[in-house]
């Protein structure tokens, strides 16, 4: 496996190019805010990446998304449009976060962690079933039935925090917090907590199984062409229900290891939203798990290091969101001439 | 016959060369197509028919050349322009929506900004079904439609648009006997009225048929043609030799005699497999019938048994359940009751996987729909319908070298033009793809086989290769079932032929000198003497 | 000795520090305490809901000596980061959870000036209805809803209020802000209470346009900020916070070594928490608010905290129970 | 309790609903005209936030509603057109141009009003309304439905031209076909691109102006992310509708109901989290879909962009 220097310098380049001119436009609106680009730039920089302490912030917040990232290859690989993963992942994050505190109370800490996992993958499995249920038997589009999962995922999600698992004695409605002390790991002396151990260890096995198995090469043909998945002797709408389990389970994972990992706790009306972030990236990787964790590590750079930077020049936070949205635009636009030069060379 | 004679032609090409990656589509072809003249063109899978096409109607742009229409030099940017310019097509594939009505399919084009005007355009539909001779419900939506009726509306909307010019590519292929009788007497009457016809077909006997002058491409470049004075000097005999020779000239691929033999076509028989009448059966269905879902002909009551060796046939107009049939066969369909037997083991109830286990292999006819994935490799077809088992997988886990491996063989043995095993499926031509197809399912594990028309779209010489394999299959003593809507082809490869109307089976005849007649009876639905 | 030991001060907020309200109210307090004791100031804005560990780590490596962490939301977080870096967190709304010298609580309500609000708007009310609109149910409002609806009570007048939330996650939703206070202004009410953000541009909206059901003005009644210079007329009151003395008691008692280990609160002794006297209060009604305010602070007229949702909603009218004792 | 339900405080609740309802109807018809064509326009969000924002900022200065609803659309087609160019000419991914739009459209605008209105926070007046004689007399709902802006009335009437134009004229023809089966559109002679384009831009329309909408009429402020889902569930009744305008205007009734049910709940005193009457529309539209599941149709070439001649 190795690679021709000619496609390591156009891979390279499929990068740089847009980072590149992303970073000239959001230079330009910097510019026009009275704010000095490169400086911006620098700190971002110096946080996200160069800064020991930001980078380990950087880490941390990569693994979450690269558990999401990890379901949605699955997903989109297996031609499932999987667009509620935000309602997954926080259902998965209350049952990890309703049922840590109570288990340390009897358990050792790494039970609890691993029953707590093991609750929060099925939890969002069962989220994901009315779709899968709804698309193998009826065929109903996955694009209507998951957004409207995740609407109501969000709103449950509150309901459940609020109710339910409401911690009476926090005045703030959120759930029993679990001590740091009997959170995931942390490696070594750092911040970093073992869930990004455990997320790129779910990348990579997506990448293995999706690539190198008969499972992934069956869940790419129901994918690309469910008749012929049929006419070759595949259960379609048991695959369809593999998918959408492993695709919600992963993103659920990601829900139990930040709760795990860093909070302890779920707070009410809590939602980063990480897969609206996450899905644009999948796409821009092709699918790929190694090149989603370049993706992943870049956006996580740019969220911790643009937090940094937007305190230190006041600019308002919202800036990275346009830098993002500039990003996004660019590696779309460069992917999209690369994947035509390609196509004209390829034979 | 030809009143055009000494004109400038209608449509004339000039050194018209299409690249596609690693594929020269077109190189350098000169043609002229003249009114008043049905211009037959021939070709084998591949030899770039198609892509000439698509330039005529606006769909590709020529990386060389030039178009001339009456004298004119013309730049066909986009298929509207090529409407405007009078030339009506029917494509290869055809090119229907199917949520719109049939009559809403030919409103299509309509300046934008108009509320559409169904009642004249019904007028102009029934005025050129008459013409045609076809009787279609014009507000039928398209995807209720046969493939077989889509393609006459296809024709509709061709005569639709095109005054000057008319592209018919391969229209008759979906058509019966009588309805491509049918279009050739409709392509007379147009080209009567001074209209240029280009008719691609693979069938020597429809071109020399229809055809006033027959060219034939080769790998992309002209290989020759037959202009009408000589056409009208030859006899059909001494035409079809001449095609032949041109369609495989070049590289002595074919010797004289042997090419005689290789595209023979229709009207043989083959010589009797001498089968084991007296044994056991391989497959045996009894009453066997599907649940009727909307828009499908179901199956209503069927029984045949087909014993190993042997060829049986299934005849019938299109959509007389005969894809029923074949699924349930196949295992892809549940059969709502009756029996279905395989080498002696009860198999009503069995799937896919567990019929193929059992020997069963299908080809199905529809290629592109389900026989195979297009966004996918050559090489991942090829082993489409054994993921998982060995010796591609080891424990669950791919073998990617093997399959390759594998896969550059199989395109050696079987001939299938590809760029490579990388090469995703959905860039072959229609003929390759049924070589994938046949590479596939005809292997030595196999007891049961069933071809869904399995020539459909190939040139004579697939053609040919197709017709080998199935016969071979025979003699390796495969019980071997061919569904097919061509009778020729039924008469040709046969023992029996079982002819299907409405979801029975109206009666099963020997393959004897009076076959014919008595099936052709049969297929109108009249009853088994 | 401890002497000046304290030198950064940063402060954390959710939003944007330029909405009137409370984040504007945090950022601005501290500004002005370390203008006061002559600190560095570290202002963080616009952080949102979400982790920010982050921050709070960037900020102790910067060397804050003390980081205000101004929102409910992030009084797991910064408890847990002061333990990992030693440096001294305030949080907001957890007055149990104290560390000495390192974890320091300002639970701030003015649930006492509310009451004073509800008074107001009771005797201001000409349809007998007043109305309470919040956007979500943290503990200061519903403390504060609670104060304003016991305040209600005490005039004896019968008034009724209605009480509603926008919607989950509404801080910003003012379009949701104006539709509700709308409807609770055709129930009846003339006097809104409002607690939101953005959402209560909202209300202020629905209040400027439209007319309660005896045809006449409807009137807001802000809290935290002083929206004055926004006013077109309607502003009635404001239930104003001023932070500055908690946030310069912090940094004294960092210096004296006693931090940590006293809860800090805001209430009306200190004018930490008033009423905002505008043009629009007649003066006698004013002056009998004043009394109550002292009453309130000598303890003769006892405010009760309630900060459960459940227990605020019981308070309200809508349900024919008698008014509370 | 009952007493509170009074005849004007139902009607205000009434009035709420359809306030809340007609950014939600344009927004799925404008959906709905894409995703006919064949686009996917997951970035209808990010075109209401813009709308909402150029559209208040016009309104603001001029005075005028009708010129705010005007910027409130061209806003929305700028964005659209962004849109067009990388999604129809391009042929970009749909959802991450989609999801980039709307991530972009919440920052810049949140930054602009940061650096224009964070403290001066302006606010309009009522929007001025058209009463229709007689109609607007009849109790509870005459305010709510015959005392409205004229845009409410243009937008209730836009779903039945919507739907003529679907049926009767070679738009709707153009539409139904670039979005099932686009080579077949081309090879009739009609440019799919342009077809998409044009649905496109008019989404982008329509989005602005229902942002607009909720801008000037719902709040009378702009805030930062003041669109609050409303394009997403615009997307999802563009899809339940199938195809039908009349579908879209029962969906977006729906939600406006459910929300002015949620203050009514709220206002009788009854003792349940928002978030649970939240989960209403959502729920039924879930239980509809599992007990009455029929194959969902959807355009087959949705997302996919067209290529002529590709294989
Ligand atoms: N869009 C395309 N992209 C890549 N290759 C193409 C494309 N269109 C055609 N080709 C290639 O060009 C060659 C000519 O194809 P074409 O479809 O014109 O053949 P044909 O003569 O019509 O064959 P058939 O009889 O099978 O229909 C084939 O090798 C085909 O694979
Ligand atoms: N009664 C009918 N009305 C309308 N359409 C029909 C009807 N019967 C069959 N069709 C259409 O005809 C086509 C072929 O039908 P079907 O598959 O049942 O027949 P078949 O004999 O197996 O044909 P083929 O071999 O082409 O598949 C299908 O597209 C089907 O929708
Ligand atoms: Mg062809
Ligand atoms: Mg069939």
């Amino acid at each position: 496996m190795t690679a021709r220097p000619g496609e390591v310098v156009s891979s390279v380049s499929r990068v740089l190019v847009p980072i590149v001119l992303a970073l000239v436009v959001g230079g330009l609106i910097l510019l026009a805010l009275g704010k000095d680009p490169l400086a911006y730039y620098d700190y971002v920089l110096q946080r996200g990446l160069f800064s020991w302490s930001g980078f380990q912030q950087t880490v941390i917040r990569s693994a979450p998304l690269l558990l999401i990232a990890s379901g949605l290859i699955v997903a989109f690989r297996a031609g499932i449009w999987n667009l509620g993963v935000d309602g997954q992942f926080l259902l998965a994050a209350v049952a990890a976060a309703a049922l840590a505190p109570l288990l340390i109370t009897s358990l050792p800490s790494w039970l609890t962690i691993v029953i707590c996992c093991a609750v929060s993958i099925l939890v969002a499995m069962a989220w994901s079933l009315v779709p899968a249920f709804l698309k193998a038997q009826y065929g109903l589009n996955e694009i209507v039935t998951t957004l409207m999962m995740t609407f109501l995922g969000i709103s449950f999600a509150n309901v459940l925090v609020k109710l339910p698992f409401d911690d009476p004695d926090n005045s703030v409605p959120q759930t029993m917090t679990l001590p740091v002390a009997d959170r995931l790991g942390r490696l070594f002396d750092t911040t970093i907590h073992s869930g990004i151990i455990i997320a790129l260890l779910a990348v990579f096995a997506v990448h293995f199984v999706m690539t190198r198995t008969a499972f992934g090469l069956r869940l790419q043909i129901v994918g690309a062409n469910p008749r012929a998945a049929k006419h070759a002797g595949m259960s379609v709408g048991r695959l369809t229900y593999a998918t959408f389990a492993l695709s919600a389970g992963l993103a659920g994972l990601g829900g139990a290891v930040e709760i795990l990992g860093v909070w302890g706790t779920m707070r009410a009306d809590w939602n980063p939203a990480y897969g609206l972030l996450v899905v644009p990236l999948v796409f821009l990787a092709r699918f790929n798990g190694i090149a989603v964790i370049g993706f992943t590590l870049f956006f996580a750079i740019l969220m911790i290091g643009g937090e940094s930077a937007s305190r230190r020049l006041g600019v308002p936070n919202f800036y990275v969101l346009v830098l993002v949205a500039l990003l996004l635009i660019f590696l779309a636009l460069v992917e999209y001439l690369d994947h035509i030069s390609r196509q004209r060379k390829k034979a | 016959m030809n009143p055009a004679a000494g004109q400038a032609p209608q449509v004339s090409l000039h050194g018209i060369t299409k690249r596609y990656p690693g594929v020269l589509a077109n190189d350098d072809i000169s043609l002229a197509f003249h009114g008043g003249e049905v211009h037959a063109l021939l070709g084998e899978n591949g030899a770039g028919k198609s892509t000439l096409i698509g330039i005529l109607a606006g769909m590709q742009q020529p990386d060389d050349g030039h178009i001339e229409i009456a004298g004119k030099r013309v730049r066909i940017t986009s298929p509207r322009e090529s409407l405007r310019l009078r030339i009506g097509t029917v494509f290869q594939h055809v090119l229907l929506v199917n949520s719109l009505t049939v009559i809403e399919n030919l409103m299509l084009g309509g300046a934008w900004w108009q509320k559409h005007d169904r009642k004249s355009a019904l007028g102009r539909f029934h005025e050129i079904s008459e013409l045609l001779g076809v009787e279609i419900d014009p507000d039928v939506p398209i995807g209720r439609l046969s493939l077989g009726q889509q393609q006459q509306v296809e024709i509709i909307r061709a005569l639709w648009h095109g005054g000057n010019v008319l592209v018919l590519d391969e229209p008759t292929s979906m058509l019966t006997p009588q309805g491509v009788e049918e279009l050739g007497a409709v392509m007379r009457r147009l080209s009567g009225q001074g209209v240029a016809i280009i008719f691609v077909t693979h069938k020597l006997r429809e071109a020399y048929a229809f055809g006033d002058r027959i060219s034939v491409l080769r790998q992309g470049q002209l290989a020759g043609d037959i202009p009408p004075e000589r056409l009208q000097a030859l006899g059909e005999e001494e035409a079809t030799n001449e095609i032949i020779r041109l369609m495989f000239r070049a590289a002595g691929e074919v010797a004289g005699a042997d090419a005689e033999t290789m595209v023979r076509e229709g009207h043989g028989r083959r010589a009797r497999a001498d089968f084991d009448r007296s044994g056991k059966d391989a497959i045996t269905l009894n009453h066997v019938v599907t649940r009727a879902e909307p828009g499908e002909c179901a199956l209503a009551d069927i029984s045949f048994s087909v014993k190993p060796g042997e060829v049986f046939g299934i005849a019938g107009v299109d959509g007389n359940g005969q894809k029923h049939l074949a699924e349930v066969l196949a295992g892809q369909r549940p059969a709502l009751s009756g029996a279905i037997e395989v080498n002696g083991t009860v198999a009503a109830h069995s799937g896919v996987p567990a019929r193929r286990r059992l020997g069963v292999r299908y080809i199905t006819d529809e290629r592109l729909g389900e026989g195979t994935v297009a966004g996918h490799s050559v090489a991942t077809n090829l082993v489409l319908k054994e993921i998982g088992a060995p010796p591609f997988w080891r424990d669950g886990v791919t073998l990617w070298r093997r399959i390759f491996s594998h896969a550059r063989q199989v395109i050696e043995t079987h001939d299938i033009r590809t760029p490579s095993e990388h090469t995703l499926l959905g860039r072959l031509s229609g003929g390759n793809i049924q070589k994938v197809l046949l590479a596939r399912e005809i292997s030595a594990d196999s007891s049961v086989v069933i071809f869904n028309k399995p020539t459909y779209g190939l040139d004579l010489q697939n053609t040919r290769l197709a017709r080998e394999r199935i016969i071979k299959a025979a003699e390796q003593g495969i019980a071997t079932i061919v569904i097919s809507t061509e009778l020729d082809e039924l008469i040709e490869l046969c023992d029996r032929i079982g002819v299907m109307f409405g979801g029975e089976m109206a009666g099963i005849v020997d393959n004897q000198a009076n076959a014919e007649a008595q099936i052709g009876r049969l297929m109108t639905g009249a009853k088994a003497a | 000795q401890a002497g000046d030991m304290v030198k950064k001060i940063a402060v954390l907020v959710p939003e944007q520090g330029t909405d009137y309200g409370w984040n504007q109210q945090g950022v601005d307090a501290a500004r002005a305490v370390a203008e006061k004791y002559g600190l560095e100031f570290l202002p963080a804005e616009g952080l949102g809901y979400g982790d920010v560990r982050p921050t709070l780590r960037e900020l102790a490596d910067e060397g804050a000596s003390l980081m205000i962490a101004h929102a409910s939301g992030y009084n797991t977080a910064a408890p847990e980061i002061a333990q990992e870096t030693g440096v001294p967190v305030a949080i907001v709304d957890k007055p149990d959870g104290l560390v000495a010298g390192l974890v320091g609580d300002y639970t701030l309500s003015g649930h006492d000036g509310a009451y004073l609000a509800g008074m107001l708007a009771a005797k201001m009310s000409r349809t007998g209805t007043v109305g309470i609109v919040v956007s979500g149910e943290p503990p200061s409002w519903n403390s504060q809803s609670a104060g304003f609806a016991m305040g209600v009570r005490a005039t004896g007048m019968g008034t009724q209020i209605v009480y509603a939330v926008i919607g989950p996650a509404a801080y910003g939703d003012a379009a949701g802000g104006r539709r509700v206070t709308e409807s609770v202004i055709s129930a009846g009410a003339d006097v809104i209470f409002g607690q939101g953000n953005g959402s209560s541009f909202g209300m202020i909206q629905a209040v400027e346009t439209t007319k309660a059901v005896d045809g006449g003005k409807a009137w807001f009644i802000d809290v935290i900020g002083d929206k004055t210079g926004l006013d077109k007329g309607h502003l009635l009151s404001s239930v104003l916070w001023d932070m500055i003395p908690v946030y310069s008691a912090m940094v004294e008692d960092l210096n004296s070594g006693k931090f940590g280990t006293v809860g800090y609160k805001i209430g009306l002794a200190d004018d930490s928490v008033r009423l905002l006297k505008t043009k629009h209060i007649p003066d006698d009604i004013w002056e009998s608010l004043m009394k109550v305010r002292q009453q309130i602070i000598d303890g003769s007229v006892p405010v009760a905290e309630v900060y459960d949702a459940e227990d605020v909603r019981a308070l309200m009218t809508s349900v024919e129970a008698p008014a509370a004792e | 309790m009952g007493g509170l339900f009074t005849e004007t405080f139902v009607a205000s609740l009434l009035f709420g609903a359809v306030t809340v309802g007609i950014p939600l109807l344009l927004a799925g018809l404008g959906e709905q005209i894409s995703e006919k064509s064949g686009v996917l326009n997951i970035g209808i969000e990010g075109m209401m936030l813009i709308g909402a924002y150029g559209g208040f900022v016009a309104a603001y200065y001029t005075g005028s509603f009708w010129l705010g609803f005007l910027a409130g659309g061209i806003s929305g087609m700028v964005v659209a057109s962004l849109m067009v160019l990388f999604c129809v000419i391009l042929s970009m991914n749909q959802i991450v141009i989609g999801i980039a739009l709307t991530i972009g459209a919440e920052g810049l605008t949140a930054l602009l009003h940061h650096f224009q209105f964070s403290r001066s926070y302006p606010r309009l007046s009522e929007a001025p309304s058209l009463d229709i004689p007689g109609l607007n007399d009849i109790p509870v709902i005459g305010p709510a439905f015959f005392e409205r802006h004229p845009l409410v009335y243009l937008s209730i009437l836009l779903v039945v031209f919507v739907a003529w134009l679907f049926r009767r004229t070679h738009i709707g023809l153009n539409l139904q076909a670039a979005g099932d089966n686009p080579a077949a559109l081309d090879a009739a002679g009609v440019d799919v691109k342009l077809t998409r384009a044009g649905a496109v831009l008019t989404t982008g329309m329509l989005a602005g102006i229902g942002g607009a909408f909720m801008a000037n009429v719902g709040a009378g402020i702009f805030v930062p992310f003041m669109i609050h889902g409303a394009g997403f569930i615009g997307i999802v009744l563009a899809m339940l509708a199938r195809g039908n305008p009349y579908w879209v205007l029962l969906g977006a009734a729906l939600f406006g109901a459910s929300l002015a049910l949620t203050t009514a709940l709220q206002v009788a005193g009854l003792n349940i989290p928002t978030d649970v009457v939240q989960m209403l529309p959502f729920a039924m539209v879930i239980v509809v879909l599992v007990l009455f599941a029929r194959h969902s149709y959807l355009p087959p070439s949705l997302a996919l962009p067209y290529h002529r001649g590709e294989r």
